[in-house]
């Protein structure tokens, strides 16, 4: 595989420095050579925190940003953060009204935010937390506490961040946050594997001619592999899953997101989408807010993944409000 | 000798750290057959980095706290909480203690595995580090019960340790990477039950080199 | 390849058909089905017009809207649109006040457009062109109009687009364009080939472990094919060609575009643009402005474009100029 | 008789769109030698839709009319300004003539290539389709010049145009896609100026069919 890059074992840091030099007016070190906050004094709000392993560009880092998050953990490339950078990135977010942590549903992770969680507290920080479990692949309905997060967290964080940008308590972000990502769905279909740059070889593999349903933001196996159908098909079996896992009805408003898993050319991209259009409003569901690029990736993974939220009044407002971060731009209307 | 001076067990700590750093590329090999190979990679980054840290003449205690703090600080992913707070533990089990005998190691040893069943949710079974840990646990505190020496129980544990990493070899993953491939994770030994049969078997090699020396 | 298609020879209306869906708010059809319009009632201004073949995204029509372009004039995969649509794309602009039709240097968009120009002359349309040479690669420093467009025809659209909603005459508009790209040099390194879906195998290839450095946007021939190299060395190759060729000098400021061409991950480029923000600093010259993605694509094509335009007082103000479009938004200051 | 009528001679341009349908695979596969594989489909794509579009009973200018709209309305690419634009000016050449003969043909070829050599750029030895246009109206001109007859000068212009085909075999590519490979283009023919030499030959034949019906 070849890489833009130097050595392999040096990626998050190397990367770091570029987003930092690239973007001083939305990014901003900290003491924690891990953790990037945003720039600017703090807002006096509700800290909004997320962190989760690298390779997933722009996801995490990149939805700092007013209207969004005020602090990520970084971790390795596909590896959860450490508790004490989580922790750092609290510290970093804290402003006295204490700090919600949204974040994926991944063992590493899980561990980390909970030990995280208790040093934060032993410094006099409240930290509430919601974890996002929008794959519906990952695991049957009455198991959604098994279930990924993957880019579902995306819209998590924008509900989140903009109901901390209103001046809502903790637990008002917290109650948002959560109902955002409850009423969350996501499928992915992988089309290839990706390599991690310090492993130098791809840790699984998918067949050209064949596609994986439901697979995971790492490679996680998904619900079935089967000869790669034509994109309007592909359409079908997402949004037939996600509509009914929920399920959304007729006459949902729905936040749609159609994400690159990396290589896939944007060009593809819009052509799913005009079928998930299409078949939502087929059954009277209508994408009121609706975002198509490479906003949650795998690294080079050649893939996409659809994620469906339905919205209420609050939901609505919070994804209308104004946000700006390298990943995701809402200009207020 | 039944016991042994914990100061002077700190100089295992530097032992284990150089056993994982030499396995690194074995524990990679296995990682690789039926996960994404860089175990060897974390584990000898983590510890080579504690290694680093250790304080001269530090006990077995500030060696685990050295160990366990590193592990948390540094490493991130499933190994950083699961080695990271199993060290910590012990070393907090350690209580300060200026001499470890078979009861208190059998009480560090039980604060260590369960601190990792209960953060990392594994069953003995499911192909992961807690196929050595448990039944190394058991076989101990087995020994103990029947009132062997400390030396015999920590030869019983490493024993045990063994053939727990060997029982992986036959099973099917259940937790982490490995569970992707089902039934095709079958046949390889798992790779965080090797360096955790390895860190226990470099442990106890330096107890008994202690409990030996009778110092 | 798998791809995210239907039928191979439709994925330009297909992916159309999602970019309308998408975005209703800045993007609107016209009667000629590959020509696409800014959202909303004309502007009143000089109308700024590009087109290019497909497969760039968001390069062309992602870069539509307000403080961008008006119209763009749609080709199949890497293939110049008609004479007919660029015509189109002329009418769908203009708003009384002449079209600046600002586009790349390629055999095939030079004959159309040529052609196209004189079809709208007789309809009573005035365009003006300016022709995007920024490639460096592509023709030695005295033969630059043989150079090929490539990345830097977004700061190209950026100045002009800016000038024309400023209120600026077509003159001023296509003034403003010219200094831009004259200003702007650009260079690219290709890591893998790309396949057009109609073609379905890849017509060049470029060996895992070695790089082309100066690759075009369509897989056209760089200055030389050699082991991949490290990125800090990488951003030196692009650097200093790109700083000798115009040449910059110590005290310019500059705007600097770090472009993906569709398949490296976003990782990779920041790790780049650490370094091109790094040697540029050390010689002295200031990035002001820092764009850093996949703004100009090669379908899945692995490797990434530098590009650095140097900025007077009319230049740095109409890069900061509000925009918005799918592919770039920039917020007022 | 040594002219044709230019209503009869506009059956000629539904053959000329069967041809490039029929040689689409060969048009393909020597492109995808050199270039990106798809001058066939281009071409096919094209002219199938042209043949679509073309009226009853039209005459040659009509048909070289609808031929060159088409290409130039739907095509893009280089191909389209080229052979649009070449079947464009072809028909203004034909300035309403009711009757062709060797000299109106010979102002309508000429007319052709000069607008592919003013749009396109190319000369003769770049391998391009320019290497069967300029020896084909060449070789037409001289007979013509030589005072032989309307089908002489049309089989001596065939001749020329498959020699000129032929010599793209040798040639090192200037322009276009397969100059990206130099010294590699070589070796193979180009496939643009195979389907100028199947449009020529084409219209050749067509042209001399008539000239023998004596219509
Ligand atoms: N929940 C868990 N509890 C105990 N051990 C685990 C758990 N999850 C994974 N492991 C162990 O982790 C090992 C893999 O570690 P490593 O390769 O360092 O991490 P990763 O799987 O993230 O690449 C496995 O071989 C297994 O023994
Ligand atoms: N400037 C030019 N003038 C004349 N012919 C050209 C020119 N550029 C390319 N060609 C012809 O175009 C042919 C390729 O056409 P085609 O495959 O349809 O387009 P593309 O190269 O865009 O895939 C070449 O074989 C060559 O004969
Ligand atoms: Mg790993
Ligand atoms: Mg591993
Ligand atoms: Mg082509
Ligand atoms: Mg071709």
């Amino acid at each position: 595989m070849n890489r833009v890059i130097n050595d392999p074992d040096q990626v998050v840091e190397d990367s770091l420095k570029g987003y930092l030099a690239a973007h001083p007016d939305l990014l901003a070190a900290t003491e924690h050579p891990r953790v990037l906050r945003r720039a600017g004094p703090k807002s006096g709000r509700v800290g909004v925190v997320t962190g989760g392993g690298s390779g997933h560009e722009p996801a995490f880092l990149g939805y700092i940003g007013p209207g969004l998050l005020d602090a990520v953990a970084i971790g390795e490339v596909f590896a959860s953060p450490t508790a004490k950078s989580f922790d750092a990135a609290f510290a970093a977010a804290d402003a006295g009204q204490g700090v919600a942590c949204l974040y994926g549903n991944y063992a590493g992770d899980n561990m980390n935010v909970k030990m995280a969680t208790r040093l934060a507290a032993k410094a006099g920080i409240e930290v509430k937390t919601v974890v996002a479990n929008d794959d519906v692949a990952s695991a049957g309905p009455h198991e959604r506490d098994k279930r990924r997060g993957v880019a579902g967290e995306i819209l998590m964080w924008k509900a989140g961040g903009a109901r901390a940008a209103e001046g809502g308590t903790l637990d008002e972000v917290i109650a948002a946050a959560q109902k955002a990502i409850d009423q969350t769905r996501s499928l992915g279909i992988g089309l290839s594997a990706c390599t991690i740059p310090a492993a130098g070889k791809p840790n699984f593999s998918i067949e050209d001619g064949s596609m994986e349903v439901g697979i995971g933001h790492h490679g996680e196996p998904g619900i079935a592999v089967m000869p790669t159908k034509p994109a309007a098909e592909m359409a079908t079996l997402m949004v037939e899953r996600i509509v009914e896992d929920l399920p959304f009805n007729r006459g949902d408003d729905v936040a749609v997101l159609v994400s690159g898993l990396g290589a896939t050319p944007v060009m593809e991209l819009y052509i799913l989408y005009a079928h998930v259009d299409e078949m939502l409003r087929a059954r009277g569901i209508t994408p009121r807010h609706r975002f198509v690029g490479n906003y949650f990736t795998s690294l080079e993974m050649n893939g996409v993944s659809v994620t469906a939220m339905r919205l209420d009044a609050e939901l609505d407002r919070l994804m209308a409000h104004p946000a700006r971060s390298v990943g995701l731009t809402v200009l207020g209307s | 000798m039944n016991s042994v001076s914990e100061r002077a067990a700190g100089s295992i700590v530097p032992d284990m750290v150089a056993a994982i750093v030499l396995e690194q590329g074995f524990l990679s090999e296995i990682d690789g057959k039926i996960g994404d190979g860089d175990h060897g990679i974390n584990m000898s980054k983590g510890f080579r980095l504690a290694g680093e840290r250790l304080s001269d003449g530090a006990g077995l205690g500030q060696g685990f706290t050295t160990l366990g703090d590193t592990l948390l600080g540094d490493i991130g992913g499933s190994m950083g909480p699961l080695y990271g707070t199993f060290f910590t533990e012990m070393a907090d089990a350690l209580n300060g203690a200026e001499r470890i005998d078979a009861a208190r190691f059998s009480a560090m040893l039980r604060a260590g595995v369960d601190t990792v069943a209960d953060i990392g949710g594994a069953k003995p079974g499911d192909k992961t580090l807690m196929d050595v840990l448990v039944p190394a646990q058991a076989a101990f505190d087995a020994a103990h019960g029947r009132g062997e020496e400390f030396a015999a129980c920590l030869t019983a544990m490493t024993a045990a340790a063994a053939a727990g990493l060997e029982s992986t070899r036959d099973m099917v993953a259940k937790v982490g990477r490995a569970s992707r491939l089902g039934e095709r994770s079958r046949g390889t030994l798992d790779a965080g039950a090797a360096s955790c049969n390895l860190l226990l078997a470099t442990l106890a090699d330096g107890l008994l080199r202690e409990l030996g020396r009778g110092a």
